[in-house]
Formats: C-alpha cells, structure tokens, sequence
C-alpha cells in the first residue's frame, strides 16, 4: 500500500498504480493477530453447539434421572452414562451444557442487539442533531453510566419480573450508554468530514446523508463493541444467575448452571467446571474476535 | 406459623399461634453422641467433667435484627435474645417439657385460668432485681400496638384486660397483678388456654428492667439489651462481630461454663463450612430455628467419614407441602388434585433434600404429640403413581394436561430445587408448570392473595396441638391469608369448631383425625416432607443437645481440651 | 451598510435586462460565543459580517483574503451549507434563503461546490462510480444504471481521466485526480454556478495550474459561473473576471481583476498584491509586510477593521468604520483614504 | 474555571436526581408491599391501611417522590424495613469495610494490570503479546464469583494462607481482592499498553531514543509518564464504582460491604436499602468522574476549560 503514502504527494500522480493486488485483507489480519483467528473459531464453535444441541444431545436436558443421584442425594461425576457427570437434580450435565449454549448465546445476543439498536439510535440522533436533543441524551448517558450496573440490572428485573425476555430488556437497556456514546463520537467526527458538506451540498437528505454515508462508518466500532458485549452480557447473565435471578428453571444456561454448581463446588466440582469451562471459552472467544476486529478497523495499525 | 423452610431470617413473619414447640419424643440423635438432659442445670454428657472458660466461636449468617424480646419474632433474634434474656418458664433439656425459669415455682388454680408465680432470686446485670414489674412493663410494651410487637396475638386476648389495655381502653391490664412486694406474679386468663405456659416461654415475655426500659429509647434498647440472661453483649462491632461474656452473677448456679461467646458475621455458607472444618467455629448450623447445616453444606458433611458423626439431627414439627388452588383454575376440580397428589414422587424431593426429611402422607407431622395417623384410610392415600395420574387427568377432562404456575420464593437454593424437581414430576403426566420465584415479602404478599395455581410451602407448628395445622389452615374462616389454597368444606369446619371448644383428649383427637381424613381425601395440599433440622458440633463442643422450641444450649455446653 | 445596498441596488437596476447569476446581499454569519453556568451567548464570532457580491453568468468571481477571514464561511453560506445569520441570496433572482428544504434541494443541482482538500471529500468507502452516480441518483437524472454508468464515463473524460478507473476507490488516485474527480462529481447535476473552494491550493504547483486550466476549459465549455476562493492573489489572477478581497469578515476592496491587479486601492489589497511573485523582473514593487496578526473576529477592532495593521492608518481609520464607495466604475473600495 | 465546576456540578446534580428517579419508578413498580412487610402477615388489613397512610404510601406518585427526594437532601435515606435502622446508618456501618476492600482490589488490579501492560507494550506485536494478551482475555472472560470460589478453596482452605471469608482486618480483603484483580487487571494492562504503545511511537520518544537515552529511561521517564494519562482517568473512575461496593465478590467470600448488604436488600425486596445503596454508589462514581475532570486539566496542560 506503499503507493497510497506516496500519491499523497502530486508529483508522484504518475506512478504505476499496483498491478498485482496486494495480499487479502483476512490472511494479513490473521498474520498480525493470530488470536482473531482463535477467537472465530471459538465463536463458530459456539454457534455450532447452540444450533445443533438437539442432535448432540444424549439425553433430555431438563429429566431428572433417578439413577442420576447417589445415594446421599448427591451429584455423581462423570461416569460412563453421564459423560460430565449429572447436577443436584440428577440431569445430564453434557445436554445441560449444550442447551446452555443456546440460552448463554440468545441472551448474549438479544441483549445485545437491544444495546446496539438503542444504543445507535440515540447515538446518531445525538450526535447528528446535536443542541438539545443531544445535551438531553447525553445527560441519559451520564445516569446510565453512573448507575451501579448489577444493581440496576437486578432490580429491574426484580421490577419486571423474571423471565428470559426481561432478562434481554435489562441487561440490553443497561448497554446503550457505551454504544451511544461511541457513536456520537464517531458521528462527530464523521458529520465534518468534507464528503458529507459534499453530499449536502449535493441536495442530499438528512436521511440519506445519516444511512448512506454516516452510518457505514459507525459500523465498524459499533461491530467491534457489539461483539465485545455479547461476551460481557453473558458474563453477565450468569452474575445475575448467581445472585438467583438469571433465566427461569428449569432451562439451562452457562449462568444458572454456575450458580447451581456453585453450591456445591468443595464436592461436586464438576458442576462447576464443565458450564465454567464453556462459557470461558464462548466468552474468551467473542472477546478476542472484538478486539482482533478493533485492530483490524483501526486504520492506523493495519494497512 | 407460614413459613419458608430455611429461611434464615423469617423477618416479619407473625402468627396468632405460638412459635416454636412441642416435640415429646421427637428428638432424634441418629448419628451423634447427644443424650437428653437428665436436668436443666446439669446435662448428662458422656465422659469428663464441665470445664469452665474458653471461648466459643460461630459464624452468623446476618446481623442480630432485634435484641429487644418484644421485636424479636425472627430466628436469629429469638435465639438472640435467649441468651441475654430469661423468661418465667422454659423448656427443660431437649423435650417440650415446661419447667421453671425465673419463676422458681408456679401454681395453676383448678379452673384453668389463674396462673401464681412465685419469682426466683435473680438480678439484672445492673444489679436491679426482678420483680413482677418486670414482666408486668414487658406485657404492657408487647401490647403496645406502638412496638408493633409480634407477641401481641398470642395473649390478647386470653389475658383479662389485655384487649382494653391493647386499644387504649385501660392504663393497666387488670390480668397482671404484682403481689408479695413484687415476689410474686399473678395472671389472670379470659378462658382456661392449655397452651399459655407455652406461650410464656417464648422471649416476647421475658424480664425486662423498668428503669432500664424507661430510661431508654426503643432503637437503643433494641441493640443494647439488658437482661438477667447467662450472656452479657459486651460489645459489638455493627456487622461484624458480636462478643457475649459470662454473667457471673447467672441466677442458676454453676453455668455458664462457656466466658465468651464469638459471633462472626459471616454469611457465605462455602466459608462457614470451611471454618468448621478448619476447627474455628464450635458448631455449623447454629441458628436452631433457622437453617441448621446451610443445605449446600450438608452433603460435604454427611458424605465425610469425619464430619458424618458430629451431626445431630432433630425431625421438626413442620410439613413441606405443594398448595394447590381449591377454588380457581384446574386445581379447583376435585379430581385434577387428587390426580396430582399421584405424580409426586416424595422419596424423590426427600433425596433432593439431601435425606434432610422424611417423606410425608399426611398434614399432621408425625413429631406432633397427637393428631399423627399411622394409617390413612384409602380414599386419604396416595402412592407415587404417575400411570394413574395420568388416567386421572384425563378422567377429569385434562387428558393433555394443562398449563399452570407453581410460585416459591428465593430464600433458599432448596426451594427452587424442589419445585424444579415438582415441574419435572408434574412435566410427566402432562402438566406444564412454570415457576414463579420471587422473594419471601413478594411470595407472601401474592400467597395471601389466594389465588396462587400452586406454590411450594411449609408449615412450622405454633403449638403442639393439631388444631394449630388443620385449624389454621384449612377452616374457611382462614381464607385466603393462612388458609391460602382456598379451601373450603363445611363438614370440616363443622369438626373443627367443634374440636375449638373440648378438652384435650381422645376424642377430640379423633375430630381432628376425621378432619384431616377428609381434608386428604380431598387432595387440597400435597405434603411432601418432614424437615429435619440438623447440625454439626465439634466433638470437644461438650453438653450439647438440639430441642426442638428453639432454645439453644449454649448456656450448658462447654469446650474441652483438644 | 445602507449605501453598500443602495450601491449594489443601483447596478442591478442598471443591469435590468441582464440580471446576474447569484446576488449576495449583505450576507452575514456570526458564530455565538458560550460561556458561563447557563452558556448564556456572550458575543458573537462575525465570521462574515455584511458581504455584498454577484455573480454573472459564465463569469468568475475571485475571492481573496488571508486564513479566516471568512471566504470559506461566504462560499458555504451562499450555498447554505452554514445557515447564514442575515441577508439576501438571490439565485436567478430568487432568495434561497426563502427556500424550503425540498425546493432549496432541487435548487442545489444548480450550484455546486468543489473542496479544498481532495483527500476529505471523497467518501473513502465508495468507488469513483459511486461517488459521480451519487449526484444522479439524489437528483433522479437517469433511471438506469447503464445511463447512470454512461454519464460517470463521460466526466471522467470531461475531467481527463480515464472511464477505466471508474471502479477504483479513492485512495487509488493522486491529489489532482481526485481534485478532478470532486470537480466531476459536481458538474454532474449540471450546475450553472460552482464555488471553488481554494481548490488548488492543497496540490502541488505543477498540478495547480493544470486543475486550474481544467476549470477554465470547462468554463468555455459549459457557460460556468464560477466563484473562486483563494487566500492570494496569484491563483486568481489569471481565471478571475473580477476579484473581492475580504478582511475580518467584510469585503474591503471590489474590482475587475485587471484594475486590481493594475492598481490596488485599498491597502490591504496592496499588501496582498505585493506578496505575488511577478513574472516581470523589471517591475519593481515594494513588498509590504503586514504588521501584527489577524485580529480575533470576536473582538474586532473599532473603527476600520484593518487599521491596527494599516501603513497609512489616520486617526479616523480608528473611530471611523469606512463607507463603501465605487471610487472608479466598477470598482469599489471601503477606505478612508478614499473619501 | 469556576464556572466550568460549578456547570460540572449542575451536571452531577442532574444525574443524580435522574438515578433517583429512575430507582423510585423500579422500587415503586416492585410488586410488593412495604407496609405489609413491615407488619407481617397477620396484620388486619385496617393496621396495614394505617401504616400506608403513615408511610405516605397511599399519595400520588409525584409527590412520594417529592417527599423521598426531600428526605434525601436532608439526609434521610430511609429506614429499612427489615433491619430496622436507618439506611444511612447501615451504609456507615459498613464503610469502613467496603472502602478498606475497594482500596485493596484496586491495588491489586494495578499491581497485576501496570506491569503486564509495560511487557505487552514493549514487546508489541510479538509471540509474548499475544500470549498475555489471551492470559488477560482470559482474565476479562472469567465469571468473578469462580474465581472467588477456587481461590477460597485453594489458597484460603486448602493452603490455609488467608482467612476463608468474613469480615476482619487485612487479611480477610486480600482473597476479595486478589478475585477482583485477577478479573479487572487486564482493563489497565491493555489500557496502558495501547497509550504506551502510541507514545513509544510517537516522535519525541524517536528523537530521546536518536539522542541516545538508555531504553529503561525513556520507557520510565518518557513513555509510562505520558501513557499513564488515561490510566489514571480510568482507576479513578474503578475507584469511584469500587467504594459503591462490590457486590458479587462480597457476597462469596461472606464480606459484610455495601454490595454484599444490596444483594441481601434485594433478595429480600428490603426497597428502602435497595434505593439507597444504589444512589449511594452513584454518589461515587459521578463524584469520581468530576474529580477526573478536573485532574485532566492539572495533568495535561492542553486543556482548558
């Protein structure tokens, strides 16, 4: 990409322009950031996991086997029949992981999807129009970032009432504040670039100056910050789990079964280690996919 | 009393019936070395000599919320104020026998209704003796409906004058007379009541210090107790630590052994179970009324070799029940219950339980003194049966079943287990039920509506006497508040008014037999389990035992060298 | 201002029958100043402050000033992209100012604009394809896309490039060709004006005068009325008809560029002119240097705003604002020296 | 400047009055009644009417909230309705304990996050960036209360290094901590290499380095000086949201804080406590984010104001 810096300059406007084309933007990515590539297959991982639960399922995940207690009413650990062992209740732990993928991830990405579309919503609202509308949405932000996060997200949904649905509501309306405010910054900065005074001038409406120019560039942060939340939301959800508000029994998710196992982690650890395990990774995973896209978005560091 | 199972802090939780109670013969020590106390001053304990001195820790599970006898109704305040306070009478040993207290003896006239106490020779730790007064300002401040105390139901209005001193009527409750220069106490009762040397056991009415009281706020009494009890607070860091030292001035000679008494605020049950085993606390399960053994820490206990024979075990006066809706939605069709009560595997939940139950069939728990039936009859008998629930069902018109709700509350992880394991059961013959957590003051709240499908509750008795289950909560006088499923049967409430008004006896026990027939025949609860209290005491912890009224033995126990 | 009006009136009505392209009346733009606990307006920054000015068609108009003196904010103002604070656009005779969204957007495929810099205002995201079709597609000019494709080739061969590259993005291309580039992209609405916004003035001086050809060319060609923002003389000296030089947000000096550049008037214009180089080696001219910085538009000076760096400064230049005077035909200049 | 600090406080102001608008719409829209929890259930309904009434229960929404915000300059919290105390005086008890926890997990996410942040910037780009790179996305994508729980088991129980939980001395914040750490170093390790990265790039760190300074100077005395500016902005702010208390880690290791007293206000609907502990963080946090503000300004002599 030589030739870009140098064409910078006038004089050198003659230069031959490149003929070979320079090497795919995914296989340099992957040679500077090997943990995207690590991160993406985790990911897929996951996705392929939640969508094929059903068929890798060995038994049904919500049945409480009675062979699945000891004796004392404990767990067993893994065994033959239960290949990661059962929980309290005398389910299988592998099915309960698999559909676990299936709750972590629609609540990782439902919420999401609830912090992004309000989130750049707002965001563009406020950084496009600016004067009051934007002092009022910011001053939003301001209440939503200083609100004590766990607490807001309980006591909505202590307010709401559990279910997964409100679950989705509470954690997706406690992340737009940090989507929002990306995008204001990046509608910022896009709103003086010269093209857009160039579009308007043009005669360009506001609508197609926000869709079709101001809005392919929040794209990309909005995808790194997107892909960064679903990991923390569902983290999140199994804070909420552990403090027993998380999704309804008797479904499975990486969080509820957490909180399950964490009753009993000094004897049963498995209960603990299998959903703690696979919910690292998916978590891990969607983190390292954001932040190798980060790099791979900032134009200062890949070229 | 209504309430959850393990809930560790029962809070504002208040019945018209007394707390606590009676357990002839119930106490069990199924793996332990506890014997019942031969006497209350001298428990009979295997080997050595008391020793005197040392200090005891425990873990606590919350704050102390009141040390004022007229607020504490909670668990841990009960317990509490037991060892800062003493009452009239108490409980002797590990039995539901009621002995002498403060009162070193007492008199009852023939018809039932005049109680003489004759006061022991006991001081305050300021050095105030204890006069009739004492308890005279204690019944006054528990009817004062500005302490809204918990006590208030359970002597108004069977004192005489207790209802006109109660709604501002008289200055004084002409039931209570001081006589003998304040030696001796007389009560005077509306109607003989067979439960009301009971209800003076309780900590509502213990000895409180006039001066004391009058020279004092209520918030300040309420976290600076002063008291003739075994234990002095001699202080206490908020949240933190309470210290307890011994009253050297204890009115019963030779205890306590213990000099001090260790609270640690502590409420995650991983680290209390990992103190035990450490050897830092005396005892895992201290809150008697409470949790005993925290459940998650039950079955590391149990399943150790070690720590399986220092737990002692006591089956609770209580029924673990399903509610079912008698007058709204599926439930109320006769049948579809019935239909239930055979989809409920109650082995099943008691293994769930860890084994911390025995499997019920019966309203009536079998630790309850009379009213317990070793056989139902037929019709009254369910067997976990899910072919026949199903057959049933379809019977009542519900061959695909139907959707409902089961509530609980979130106090314990306990509670969402067994309504999970219930969904399950209940998932198999058909019915959906979706789960309705929420939190104790919610589930109460929305219970005493009377129109939950189906919840997941029990039932702690206030007194041994049956007419405290099937009075209580099946009478349709109750509805909706106790009597939460709604149910209704003239015929039953026939038997039980008419039980209301006999003496104690066989046949008054037989009314309430055919009460409870009926009641079962009509599937109007699913009992499920009786809970069995339990806890882990070090092996130097000595003079030990567990009864049943919540009167922990701390002033009895002692450590040994180790 | 009143008699800049009545001057400027007064040549209108002169011109009747030939009325001109753009009219700017007494244009003013001043930015608010926020301060304190309620960001009470406290002053304004008169970024432009009473620019009077028109535009014939075919013709170009120069405008010349130093950084910040408000050319830039004129330019984008006559074309609203800044909301002016006060008076009049006359486009073909109408106030644009009057215009309502909708009609002021139809009004754009008459007046374009081409930028400074060629690396900000392409959109880095699109093809030079895109970038020309947008125009079209805003302004429904064709229905379909091999119409669309066909115009696109045609400016580029307009602006000299190649039709080949068309799919190219760019950052594909130097800074002239993506002057050229902005410059088709805004011929292809069919303007009948475009203000030039120091077009050249990022580029490298061999390429400056081939844009600069390129637009004079164009002019022949297609009739362009153009207004021509430099900040010297030099740029606009050969393609300008005639030339306003702005100081501190208000036009100082007014001429047809040969008068200018024969003789300056106002001494402002002077002290620009003396700063171009001259191709005539015998042609002696003192350079002037000009004394002190660009005063804050914030606070201007009272008075003229120029005196505080004016060589032949008289009292009254300090107290006084000057009046704009047509001193010769044609040629105005607001100065004390001339009154 | 005045005037910027005082527009700044207005702003506070405003948000915090938000906050407690939007606590009182979720406490008033929580399905529970307070009078009937404070009285039990066997209250008559006459007496719970009777309270309401004493409560202000029974009053239009707006003017509860009036009433609420009213005891709230006043320095009324409330009083909760299960611990019978004042909300003000159940926070104060337990300050000391959640201030002495929130200083110590600080610490230990920047004893642990700086100097990985320093090795990643210097060793930018290669095999060992991305290792600890992945060790501190490791750290980010790890449920707290897990590793709460391993470390109680492991160090405190089995290796019998620290207490197991409760509440103490110093001993009984090290675990707490140390939890808090390994989760939310990685923030300030990558914070601090992105910054220190830019300035080792920068120009002037070229020219100290042309000029020949020693590399360990340069990287201490030039780049960490300058690359520390958003850390600094960043641990101001953990610290604010810290001493609102930490409301997982307490509830593990049984630590009686702040958060460890709103998750028990919570699972028992105890609203008055809920209310408070929440405004009470975010008393913190908005205060922490002025103070920053205004450090910017002391630290970086760009800024004006």
């Amino acid at each position: 990409m030589a030739t870009v810096m140098e064409t910078q300059n006038g004089i050198k406007q003659t230069l031959a322009y490149p003929q070979k084309k320079p090497a795919p933007r995914v296989w340099r990515l992957l040679k500077a950031y090997p943990l995207v590539f690590l991160g993406g297959i985790l990911v897929l991982g996951l996705i392929f996991v939640a969508v094929f639960a059903p068929q890798l399922q060995h038994f049904n995940p919500n049945q409480q086997f009675q062979n699945g207690l000891s004796a004392m009413g404990g767990p067993l650990p893994p065994n033959s029949t239960f290949v990661f062992g059962t929980d309290d209740l005398g389910r299988d732990i592998f099915s309960r992981v698999l559909f676990g993928a299936r709750v972590s991830l629609e609540v990782g990405v439902f919420s999401s999807i609830i912090s992004l579309f309000i989130g750049t919503s707002l965001g563009i609202i406020s950084g496009y129009f600016g004067k009051f509308v934007d002092t009022v949405i910011m001053r939003l932000t301001d209440i939503m970032l200083a609100f004590p996060l766990i607490l807001f997200v309980v006591a909505l949904v202590a307010s709401l009432g559990q279910s997964i649905t409100n679950l989705f509501i509470a954690i997706g309306v406690l992340g737009w504040a940090v989507t929002a405010r990306v995008v204001r910054a990046q509608v910022l900065s896009v709103k003086e670039y010269e093209y857009v005074q160039a579009a308007k001038a043009l005669g360009a409406s506001n609508w197609r100056i926000l869709t079709k120019i101001i809005f392919p560039n929040i794209i990309p942060p909005v995808i790194v910050l997107t892909t960064l939340s679903i990991g923390n939301n569902m983290l999140l959800e199994s804070t909420l789990s552990y403090l027993g508000i998380g999704v309804a029994p008797p479904n499975a998710s990486w969080g509820n079964m957490l909180a399950e196992g964490q009753q009993v982690f000094q004897y049963a650890p498995w209960l603990l280690y299998y959903p703690g395990l696979a919910l690292l990774l998916a978590v891990l995973g969607f983190n390292l996919l954001g932040d190798g896209l980060r790099e791979a978005f900032n134009p200062r560091r890949v070229r | 009393m209504k309430i959850n199972k393990k809930t560790r802090l029962l809070g504002v939780v208040a019945s018209v019936t007394l707390l606590g109670a009676a357990l002839a013969g119930c106490s069990t020590q199924p793996s332990a070395t506890s014997q019942a106390p031969t006497t209350p001053t001298a428990p009979a304990t295997t080997g050595a000599q008391p020793v005197y001195g040392g200090t005891l820790n425990l873990d606590l599970a919350g704050a102390f919320p009141h040390l004022d006898p007229v607020k504490a109704y909670d668990t841990t305040s009960y317990e509490a104020v037991l060892q800062f306070y003493n009452q009239l009478v108490t409980y002797k040993g590990a039995t539901n026998t009621i002995i002498p207290s403060l009162a070193s003896r007492y008199t009852i006239s023939p018809n039932g209704k005049v109680y003489t106490f004759y006061l022991a020779n006991a001081k305050f730790w300021n050095g105030h003796p204890v006069t009739a007064q004492s308890f005279i300002t204690e019944f006054e401040r528990v009817l004062n409906p500005v302490n809204s105390s918990g006590g208030q139901g359970f002597i108004d209005p069977f004192i005489a004058g207790s209802n006109a001193y109660y709604s501002g009527h008289a200055k004084t409750i002409s039931g209570l007379k001081s006589l003998n220069g304040g030696k001796t106490l007389q009560i005077t009762l509306t109607q003989r009541d067979p439960v009301f040397l009971y209800v003076l056991a309780m900590p509502f009415f213990s000895a409180v210090d006039p001066t004391y009281i009058a020279g004092h706020s209520e918030s300040y009494i309420d976290h600076n107790p002063m008291g003739t009890g075994p234990f002095y607070l001699a202080s206490y860091q908020p949240n933190q630590q309470w210290v307890l030292k011994k009253n050297p001035h204890y009115f019963q000679k030779g205890i306590p052994y213990l000099n001090e008494i260790v609270f640690t605020n502590n409420s995650s049950p991983s680290a209390e179970l990992l103190h035990y085993k450490q050897g830092l606390t005396g005892l895992l399960g201290y809150n008697i009324g409470g949790n005993g053994i925290p459940s998650q820490d039950y079955l590391p206990i149990v399943m150790s070799p070690t720590y399986s024979k220092q737990v002692y075990k006591v089956v609770q006066v209580a029924t673990q029940y399903i509610g079912l809706n008698n007058k709204v939605g599926p439930t109320a069709n006769v049948k579809v219950r019935r239909a239930l009560e055979y989809a409920i595997n109650k082995n099943y939940l008691v293994k769930v339980l860890g084994g911390r139950a025995l499997p019920a069939n019966q309203i009536i728990p079998p630790s309850m003194p009379s009213g317990y039936e070793a056989k139902l009859p037929a019709n009254a008998t369910y067997s976990y049966n899910p072919a026949l629930a199903k057959k049933l069902l379809a019977q009542a018109g519900y061959p695909h079943g139907f959707t409902t709700t089961i509530y609980c509350d979130n106090s314990n992880p306990d509670d969402l287990r067994i309504t999970e394991a219930v969904q399950s059961m209940l998932k198999a013959v058909g019915v959906t039920a979706n789960i309705n957590q929420s939190s104790w003051g919610t589930f109460l709240t929305n219970n005493e509506t009377g129109n939950q499908p189906m919840f997941n509750l029990a039932w702690v008795e206030d007194f041994p006497d049956p007419s405290d289950f099937l009075n209580t909560l099946f009478n349709s006088n109750q509805r909706p508040v106790n009597n939460s499923t709604m149910y209704s049967n003239p015929a039953v409430d026939k038997l039980l008014n008419t039980a209301a008004n006999m003496p104690a006896g066989t046949a008054r026990d037989n009314l309430y037999k055919q009460a409870q027939n009926i009641i079962m025949s009509q599937a109007a609860w699913i009992p499920y389990a009786y809970p069995v209290f339990t806890a882990a005491v070090q092996p130097w912890l000595k003079g030990y035992y567990l009864n049943p009224n919540q009167v922990d033995p701390l002033q009895y126990v002692w450590i040994a060298k180790h | 201002m009143a008699d800049v009006q009545t001057v400027e009136q007064g040549k209108i009505a002169a011109d009747k029958e030939k009325m001109p392209l753009l009219v700017v009346r007494d244009l003013k733009k001043h930015f608010p100043i926020k301060r304190g606990l309620i960001q009470r307006t406290v002053g304004h920054v008169r970024a432009v402050d009473g620019v009077s000015l028109s535009v014939d068609t075919g013709e170009t108009f120069g405008l010349v000033g130093e950084s910040g003196c408000g050319k830039s904010t004129t330019g984008r103002s006559i074309l609203r992209l800044i909301e002016p604070t006060a008076g009049e656009i006359l486009f073909e005779g109408r106030d644009i100012r009057k215009m309502g969204s909708a009609e002021m957007r139809r009004m754009r495929r008459k007046m374009q604009i081409v930028f400074q810099d060629p690396y900000a205002s392409l959109n880095p995201r699109y093809t030079v394809r895109q970038v020309l079709e947008e125009p079209m597609l805003i302004h429904n000019l064709f229905s379909t896309a091999a119409e669309r494709k066909k115009r696109a080739s045609q400016l580029m061969e307009i602006v000299g490039l190649s039709p080949s590259r068309l799919d190219r993005y760019p950052h594909e291309f130097s800074g002239g060709q993506r002057q050229r580039i902005g410059i088709a992209r805004a011929l292809a609405v069919d303007p009948k004006l475009i203000i030039a916004d120091e077009p050249v003035s990022a580029l490298d001086v061999s390429v400056q005068s081939q844009v600069l050809n390129l637009l004079d060319d164009l002019q022949k060609e297609l009739g362009l009325a153009y207004v021509f923002i430099a900040h010297d003389l030099s740029v606009v000296k050969h393609i300008s008809d005639r030339i306003g030089v702005m100081y501190l947000g208000r036009m100082v000096e007014l001429s047809p560029a040969d008068a200018l550049y024969s003789e300056p008037l106002h001494p402002y214009s002077q002290a620009l002119l003396s700063a171009v180089p001259v191709p005539d080696p015998e042609a002696k001219r003192d350079r002037i240097i000009l004394q002190g910085d660009l005063p804050s538009p914030s606070k201007p000076p009272t008075g003229c705003p120029f005196h505080p760096r004016c060589k032949d400064a008289k009292d009254i230049c300090k107290t006084v604002v000057p009046t704009w005077e047509e001193i010769r035909p044609d040629h105005f200049v607001a100065c004390h020296l001339y009154s | 400047m005045i005037s910027y600090i005082i527009r700044r406080l207005g702003g506070s102001v405003i948000v915090l009055f938000g906050i407690a608008l939007i606590t009182f719409i979720l406490a008033y829209a929580v399905p529970s009644d307070p009078a009937r929890m404070i009285l039990g259930q066997h209250a008559t309904l006459q007496q719970v009417d009777a309270l309401r009434k004493q409560m202000g229960l029974d009053e239009p929404f707006i003017q509860q909230f009036g009433n609420y915000l009213m005891n709230i300059i006043h320095g009324n919290l409330g009083f909760s309705f299960l611990q019978n105390l004042p909300v003000a005086t159940l926070i104060g008890q337990r300050l000391p304990a959640t201030f002495q926890l929130a200083l110590v997990a600080w610490l230990m996410e920047l004893i642990i996050g700086l100097p990985i942040g320093v090795f990643m910037a210097l060793k930018d780009r290669k095999m060992t960036d991305h290792v600890f790179n992945l060790v501190s996305l490791i750290g980010i994508s790890l449920p707290t209360f897990f590793v709460g729980l391993e470390l109680m088991y492991w160090v405190a129980y089995r290796a019998n290094l620290f207490p197991v939980g409760g509440t103490g001395g110093l001993s009984f914040v090290i675990l707490p901590g140390l939890t808090y750490g390994i989760t939310g170093a990685a923030y300030y390790s990558r914070l601090l290499k992105s910054s220190m990265v830019d300035v080792l790039n920068s120009d002037y760190i070229r020219t100290a380095r042309a000029k020949g300074a020693a590399p360990l100077r340069v990287i201490m005395g030039h780049a960490f000086r300058n690359a520390i500016i958003p850390v600094i902005t960043y641990g101001a702010t953990d610290i604010g949201a810290l001493f609102g208390g930490i409301v997982v880690i307490e509830d593990v290791f049984g630590y009686s804080g702040i958060g460890q007293m709103a998750v028990q206000a919570i699972n028992n609907l105890d609203t008055p406590i809920i209310m408070g502990t929440v405004l009470f963080a975010a008393v913190f946090v908005v205060a922490f984010n002025f103070i920053v503000d205004l450090l910017y300004g002391l630290i970086d002599p760009r800024i004006t104001y």
